[in-house]
């Protein structure tokens, strides 16, 4: 570590050495080369952190450049990743810089964050946070969300210690019309240079121990009227009692489980051999049903779960496809790892083409 | 009753702030308000999670409120 | 200007079109491209100001690097100024970028200062600071202001539609040994980052009248608590009443005024044809006194100040040089323009040396 | 009464804030409040220009103190 680099942060009183050092020693994951990554990026490779790993996989367009401001004209069209390496060695030759040239998906979220000491969430999108914030639960990793919309924006280190989780304020994922992104709503160049500074700012606390670091605490920054709000809250335990990643995280999946059509299930290869749970009354279960179907009232779910094996694809029936529907997603809040499939259409679809037992 | 709102649901109401004045009937609690923003802007409707802060504090739907409070209204967001 | 690069401001409710254009027709100076000046530049150059000024005189030294995020290691030892420039053109080929490669003094303030709409004061010490106010204030521009201590910073726009000035808020410049700069005390390397951020959100502000400016506010942010207040202080009057630039900003006369060992005095040129103030009583006056000297006794100085040509240099003489130098302190606050020349040991060196009348 | 401390203010005393309790004599004007301060830390008189703020407003020396005020002590910084 070349000594003089960073000689202004070694004499700071309450930074000092050691906390050099410690930067040093970290190896830190920021998922988004765009608005909030370009500052993350920039001033974390500026002040030491030992390993950078990058994960974006665009290409720089012209309407990017009013804030991500590592790029130039002449590199629109190459890769983020691509350029952000290439200047942060030349900022910085000391850190260790990681390219991951690929979006975070569910496939390979957990490998690559298991390498890092924390995560800096500097996506775009809800899709991405909630896999980083389940991802980071699952690893026991502390990561450092900021977000924006139009001239505000939201700071926070989500899972810090065992603190609160990005699930704790915002327990499921909005529907892909409910919140417009920067794309659609606009945004103002300089926000996400603020946002982004304050996640370094907090990674850097995080990493080194100096400071009060913004764990439980929401920080709303209004750059209109200058007005920053605190606002506490706590975690929830139940949104860290993750036995893995969902099965998907995409709008399209924001209902958290897959859909089969109540006829193509009846056609799917060892279908004797399939879980299914009829989540109607008995009455109706008694009247037709499937051979492999087991009976489990919906109001009987949460008493009955240990009758179901969740590391097994569940198949869900109800008549009409609405009540499976709602079993899957109260079962799918206890248990996000499995893979609930619902029957849509339900026993109706099914005995429309007379194939009912 | 103070209400400050962010990011859609200040985009919704069209102002960064409103009150329940004195002289009006105030919701008696986080669910109650989270009620009459729906039926005075049906978009709130359309909001599957919706944080709210009562006096900078996180605040369940079982929290009452009282004259004097001061409440956010803070949706996520997703710019980056 | 290119439409596309801008769309994601263009299309934001609360900016559009109009706030663009606003920026695209401004004229900035930024005074410094340091750890504060790289952000401020950055930002306001990828948002689309038209017209960017840069004023810095200074080489790019390893320990900036921590901070100063715009160089890289290979360019140590080169110009900021014509770094940053080469980047900036880079970046924003729209911009009109201009380049003042040098410090700012008494000589050159003015005259630079006067072609540009708006002064960031992104310098590093106390000299410029004041010295950007007074001329600020002389020319009627509005000057964001923001400075670093540690892991602190604080932020306000002065001079702003007649609202209060630096000055309003700390009246007279700290001596050299009062306030540490970032070299002896160090800051973190995030802090200018996130100070030059809040200073470009100012500028756009004050540029295209969006959202609030703070104005008679000043904010206070430490990074260690993510606490921010806001301090409200109003203008003295008094403050942007000045005629002219002081003679001198250096830390070596934040005395204000010039001293002349009274004995040197008596052997300056034309000594005969100097314009000299006695402000000792009548009585002492009238005791011993040079006979060029006019007696203007110090509780008489504010009602006679008519008496006094201040295009002139001004010689105070008292008896021991005390009351001359409170004298020019008072003089001076209404008239920073005038020369006054305390007569330093005042009639009592005069005396010894057996030089009087 | 709390006294917050930024920039060399804080250095000096070497805490980010203090309190006179209730049961010492506090201070009962802003000038009262700088004399305060030079008796206990004389460096503070080394400080020529400090601006002192009472409840996030500007305070010159004869500005009254109160119980429950909150002040700002705040030296110029000159860092960049």
């Amino acid at each position: 570590m070349n000594f003089e680099r960073y000689d202004r942060q070694t004499i700071l009183a309450g930074f000092g050495i050691d906390a050099q050092k410690k930067l040093h020693q970290a190896k830190v994951l920021v998922v988004g080369a765009g608005g909030l990554g370009v500052p993350v990026l920039t001033y974390l490779n500026a002040m030491g952190i030992g390993t950078l790993g990058i994960v974006d996989n665009d290409v720089i367009s012209i309407s990017n450049l009013h804030r991500q401001v590592l790029y130039s004209e002449a590199e629109v069209g190459q890769s983020k990743v691509g350029v952000a390496i290439t200047k942060l060695r030349n900022q910085n030759s000391e850190t260790v810089i990681i390219a991951h040239e690929t979006f975070l998906t569910q496939e390979n979220a957990l490998n690559i964050i298991a390498d890092y000491d924390l995560v800096v969430d500097a996506s775009d999108n809800f899709p991405t946070r909630y896999l980083i914030n389940d991802a980071c639960v699952i690893l026991k990793k502390s990561f450092v969300y900021g977000a924006l919309h139009g001239f505000e924006g939201q700071v926070s280190v989500f899972n810090h210690n065992d603190g609160p989780t990005y699930r704790c304020l915002f327990p499921n994922m909005p529907k892909s019309d409910e919140v417009p992104d920067c794309n659609e709503n606009g945004v103002l160049g300089i926000l996400p240079g603020i946002i982004g500074n304050f996640q370094a700012l907090e990674t850097v606390k995080v990493l080194t121990g100096v400071g009060e670091v913004l764990s439980g605490k929401l920080l709303l920054f209004d750059g209109l009227s200058n007005t920053f709000q605190k606002i506490s809250f706590s975690a929830r335990p139940e949104n860290r009692e993750l036995h893995g990643l969902r099965p998907c995280y995409d709008f399209e999946c924001a209902s958290v489980f897959n859909i089969v059509d109540a006829e193509a299930f009846l056609g799917l290869t060892e279908f004797e051999k399939l879980q299914l749970i009829d989540v109607r009354t008995p009455k109706e279960f008694d009247r037709n049903h499937l051979k492999i179907a087991k009976n489990i009232p919906l109001p009987e779910l949460d008493i009955r779960q240990n009758e179901i094996n969740f590391d097994e694809f569940i198949y869900v029936v109800c008549q009409s496809g609405i009540r499976s529907k709602k079993a899957i997603e109260r079962l799918s809040n206890a248990r996000p790892d499995a893979h609930f499939i619902n029957l849509s259409g339900g026993m109706n679809q099914i005995k429309k083409h007379g194939v009912t037992n | 009753m103070e209400v400050l709102l962010f990011g859609i649901a200040k985009d919704i109401v069209g102002k960064s702030s409103f009150r329940f004045n004195a002289d009006e009937l105030a919701p008696g609690s986080v669910s109650e308000l989270r009620e009459r923003l729906k039926r005075s802007f049906p978009e709130f409707g359309k909001l599957s999670s919706l944080a709210v802060a009562v006096n900078s504090a996180y605040a369940d739907d079982a929290v009452q409120l009282k004259e004097g409070d001061e409440i956010a209204l803070i949706p996520p967001v997703s710019g980056g």
